[in-house]
């Protein structure tokens, strides 16, 4: 605890100046930098994530698994630059979700439960985005480089890329029921209960996406009504939920262990917790 | 509904349950001897009925009854919501199809 | 008298993983003179079912499975160091943890797509390109962790206290220099030659040296942190007391 | 949905001490108000669904028609009674716990637990008979809509048994009772029976 306090110099408050000296302040200053750095990465990640997928490479929402050789190997020569220029962005920059998950982690860890909650999470997550997310920006690399590979081995690359990227969904599903538990189990009121029983309504959706091995046509295929699109829909609404969560969680946060102050309530603590004097 | 409140559970399991049986009737009252034939007053019926029932479990089963109006309300939408959106999709169905 | 906590045994476990490493890498031939994207099929079978190739090349594959693998204790070296920083939360300690359990996994992955092709060389040209492809790319391309732990240790360093650093400023500098030399390597599917390609310039001169650099230097910082808090007490205090909270 | 969870503080719902049972508000939401966000949520999502199975129905009725007769609307009408049967009670179980009677709660949940096993071994022994009469998840699209959606069911039925697992803990527990918890758990268990009342009759009655 001794070697935490940001120094007695600290001004009270960031300058009313341009947007940069605030940013620039807070930097030096705001007690809750490494919270604040993980929560933007957060942010930036997903905004990122969203336009690489959905408008550059055209791999979300996906493309059917029924298609033919040929149709598949059209698909890959079409999207050959946005794939290749997407997936390299995200190679770039797929290193940020830590951030995410080390956010996620670290409010377990303000908690009331184990440490093992938190651990369990970042390993989970770690190893998930291998399959969840690598294989499929490898793969489909592979299959857009070389435009005149054997249509039947591009076929295979790409049932590999969504296979690998939505049937292995699932594997999230354990991460939010690890997270549940902590959040149904914590005293310290850091996230609300009614965000517990929304990552069981997540983990319950993503198990709907397992039949994606199973169809190649339909509502439960990789890109179907039911296993994509409702599955999106409430991955969506749960992403927004923690994102708004963890950014009021960093505002309440005290670096206490016990219960999590409430923001209107605790005004004072806020402004001291600001001006970086210890608790 | 103005029931001794001990009896009011075991009266609301009674006409659950009464419905229920009568889905079967419903059922026989079109199927042609054991072959199952389409209907769309059936279908309505059986929609109906069902969100009957779920506002049924609203309120007595999980005490929406006695909670605060806002609950009430919500619930209520809710089953609004659910059989305009069940309704909505088969008809749109059978008016595409 | 202290008691060994073992730290010191597993920091020179590195030299011996300098050694696998380098030996996996002058041993695969397709490293001292890195294969062209744009060889044909054939050649690409031809290079694998060269006799003096296959040994080569599957000897140098498993050694750099266990490269890949034995790295992890290092990596949990740093996050010990990076738990003994200033920080009030342990956030970024749990950050460079999420990358140690990534990053490894990717060096596997692209072993396995080269012992694959290596197990049946006689099979259809077709596919052991495409074993290939899938090999170099999931080596060359997949750079997000090593980016991310870089830039994560330059940030934590950057907001360690500046009168008692763990480590010296400049090994952030280093890390964000090494950061932005594997970005080029992230890019290599847009090129099948020249300077981008995945045997040019940037992508695998520039980033494989960077790694090498990056495990040389940052080796010898660790180890210089680590005898230094041996001889002056300063790991007595376990990590955990000196995060906030 | 968050407008539901903001409305907790509702007069002495949440912020009611554990144990403190047999007082109640007259208006007050059984148990945690934060449950509903996911029984709220559940429906809608089951709402996607079956929409999404209504709308492709009618475009294969004849199939589906064909399909829906290899089920029995006998075991249908068992499984629905069953379930309705443990919403019962389980709602006697939390009237119990709430004036204090926690013996009789605790033997209304075991048998809430017994009729949610029964419904259990129903739909296995279903499930069983279909697949041995040649109907399976991937045979035609009414049975996959059959399996997926009384699986998915199923699957919220197990994590039923772990709620009344947890009420049944609470109710042995002594000193620090949570009638709170109770409820919660109670509300869970009645949307799985709430969730069945929809499926079967889009499964088993619609024409």
């Amino acid at each position: 605890m001794s070697t935490t306090a940001a120094g007695p110099a600290t001004p009270p408050g960031p300058p009313a100046g341009s947007r940069l000296g605030r940013v620039a302040w807070h930097w030096r200053n705001n007690p809750k930098r490494e919270l604040w750095f993980a929560w933007y990465t957060t942010v930036i990640f997903y905004n990122i994530f969203f336009i690489v997928f959905f408008p550059v490479t055209h791999a979300q929402p996906p493309p059917h698994p029924y298609w033919s050789d040929a149709q598949v190997a059209y698909w890959f020569n079409h999207n050959h630059d946005g794939l290749l220029i997407g997936l390299a962005i995200i190679f770039a920059i797929a290193g940020m979700t830590v951030a995410q998950n080390a956010l996620i982690a670290y409010s377990m860890r303000r908690m009331s439960v184990s440490r093992a909650f938190g651990y369990s999470y970042i390993v989970m997550y770690s190893l998930s985005a291998v399959p969840g997310l690598l294989l499929l920006c490898v793969v489909l690399s592979v299959g857009a480089m070389r435009p005149g590979r054997d249509p039947a081995q591009v076929h295979w690359l790409y049932d590999f890329a969504f296979l690998s990227y939505i049937g292995t969904m699932g594997i999230f599903l354990l991460g939010s029921l690890i997270w549940m538990l902590a959040i149904l189990l914590d005293k310290n009121r850091v996230l609300p209960k009614w965000f517990g029983y929304l990552n069981l309504c997540n983990a319950l959706t993503e198990v709907v996406v397992a039949p994606a091995w199973i169809f190649h046509q339909g509502v439960l295929d990789w890109n179907g009504l039911i296993s994509w699109w409702v599955n999106m829909v409430v991955f969506g609404v749960y992403t927004g939920a923690f994102i708004m969560l963890l950014r009021t969680m960093i505002q309440r946060e005290d670096f206490g262990d016990g219960p999590l102050p409430d923001l209107r309530k605790d005004d004072r603590a806020k402004a001291s917790a600001l001006a970086g004097t210890p608790r | 509904m103005n029931a001794r409140p001990k009896s009011r559970p075991l009266i609301t399991w009674l006409i659950l349950s009464a419905i229920t049986l009568a889905y079967l009737a419903l059922d026989r009252s079109v199927d042609n001897h054991g072959t199952y034939r389409a209907s769309s007053v059936v279908t309505t019926i059986a929609i109906l009925l069902a969100l009957v029932k779920a506002r049924y479990i609203f309120r007595e089963f999980m005490q929406v009854r006695n909670a605060p109006a806002l609950l009430r309300r919500l619930t209520d939408l809710w089953v609004l919501l659910i059989g305009a959106a069940l309704l909505g999709s088969y008809f749109t169905g059978l008016a595409i199809h | 008298m202290r008691r060994a906590d073992g730290e010191l045994i597993l920091f020179w476990t590195l030299p011996v993983l300098a050694v696998i490493w380098a030996s996996a890498f002058l041993l695969f031939p397709g490293f001292t003179h890195p294969m062209s994207p744009s060889m044909t099929a054939a050649q690409v079978a031809g290079f694998y079912r060269d006799p003096a190739h296959l040994s080569r090349i599957r000897y140098s594959m498993i050694l750099f499975n266990w490269f890949g693998v034995g790295l992890i204790p290092m990596l949990m070296l740093l996050v010990m160091q990076v738990r003994r920083m200033a920080h009030r939360t342990p956030i970024l300690s749990y950050c460079l943890l999420g990358c140690t359990a990534g990053g490894p996994t990717v060096f596997l992955i692209a072993d396995l797509f080269w012992l694959l092709a290596a197990f049946q060389p006689g099979r259809d040209p077709q596919l052991t390109l495409m074993f290939n492809d899938l090999a170099w790319m999931t080596f060359t391309a997949v750079v997000p962790f090593l980016i991310g732990q870089s830039l994560i240790i330059a940030l934590a360093i950057y907001l360690d206290h500046p009168d008692r650093p763990v480590f010296r400023r400049w090994v952030a500098h280093f890390n964000v220099v090494i950061a932005a030399a594997l970005v080029p390597a992230a890019f290599t599917g847009l090129a099948l030659g020249g300077p981008m390609a995945w045997n040019g310039l940037l992508p695998f001169w520039v980033k494989n040296m960077a790694i090498a650099a990056w495990i040389v230097v940052m080796s010898v910082a660790l180890g210089r942190n680590i005898y230094r808090q041996r001889a002056d007490g300063s790991d007595q205090r376990a990590p955990e007391e000196a995060v906030a909270a | 949905m968050t407008d539901i969870a903001q409305a907790g503080p509702q007069p002495g719902a949440a912020g009611r001490p554990p144990g403190e049972s047999a007082e109640r508000p007259a208006r007050a939401v059984p148990g945690q108000p934060d449950m509903w966000v996911l029984v709220l949520f559940e429906a809608l999502v089951f709402t996607a669904y079956l929409a999404v199975y209504l709308f492709h129905r009618s475009a294969h009725s004849e199939l589906f028609l064909r399909s829906q007769a290899d089920l029995s609307p006998w075991l249908g009408t068992l499984d629905t009674l069953l379930l309705l049967t443990s919403s019962l009670f389980m709602l006697r179980c939390v009237q119990a716990s709430r004036a204090g009677a926690f013996r009789a709660a605790m033997s209304q949940a075991f048998i809430t637990a017994l009729l949610g096993t029964a419904f259990l071994a129903s739909k296995i022994t279903e499930w069983a008979l279909l697949v041995h009469g040649g109907h399976g998840f991937t045979s035609n699209e009414f049975f996959t809509y059959y399996f997926f959606l009384t699986g998915i069911h199923l699957l919220h039925l197990l994590i039923g048994f772990i709620t009344i697992g947890v009420i049944i803990c609470q109710l042995r527990r002594r000193e620090r009772r949570s009638q709170e918890i109770v409820e919660t758990c109670a509300t869970y268990w009645h949307t799985v029976d709430l969730l069945w009342v929809l499926i079967f009759s889009l499964l088993y009655v619609v024409r």
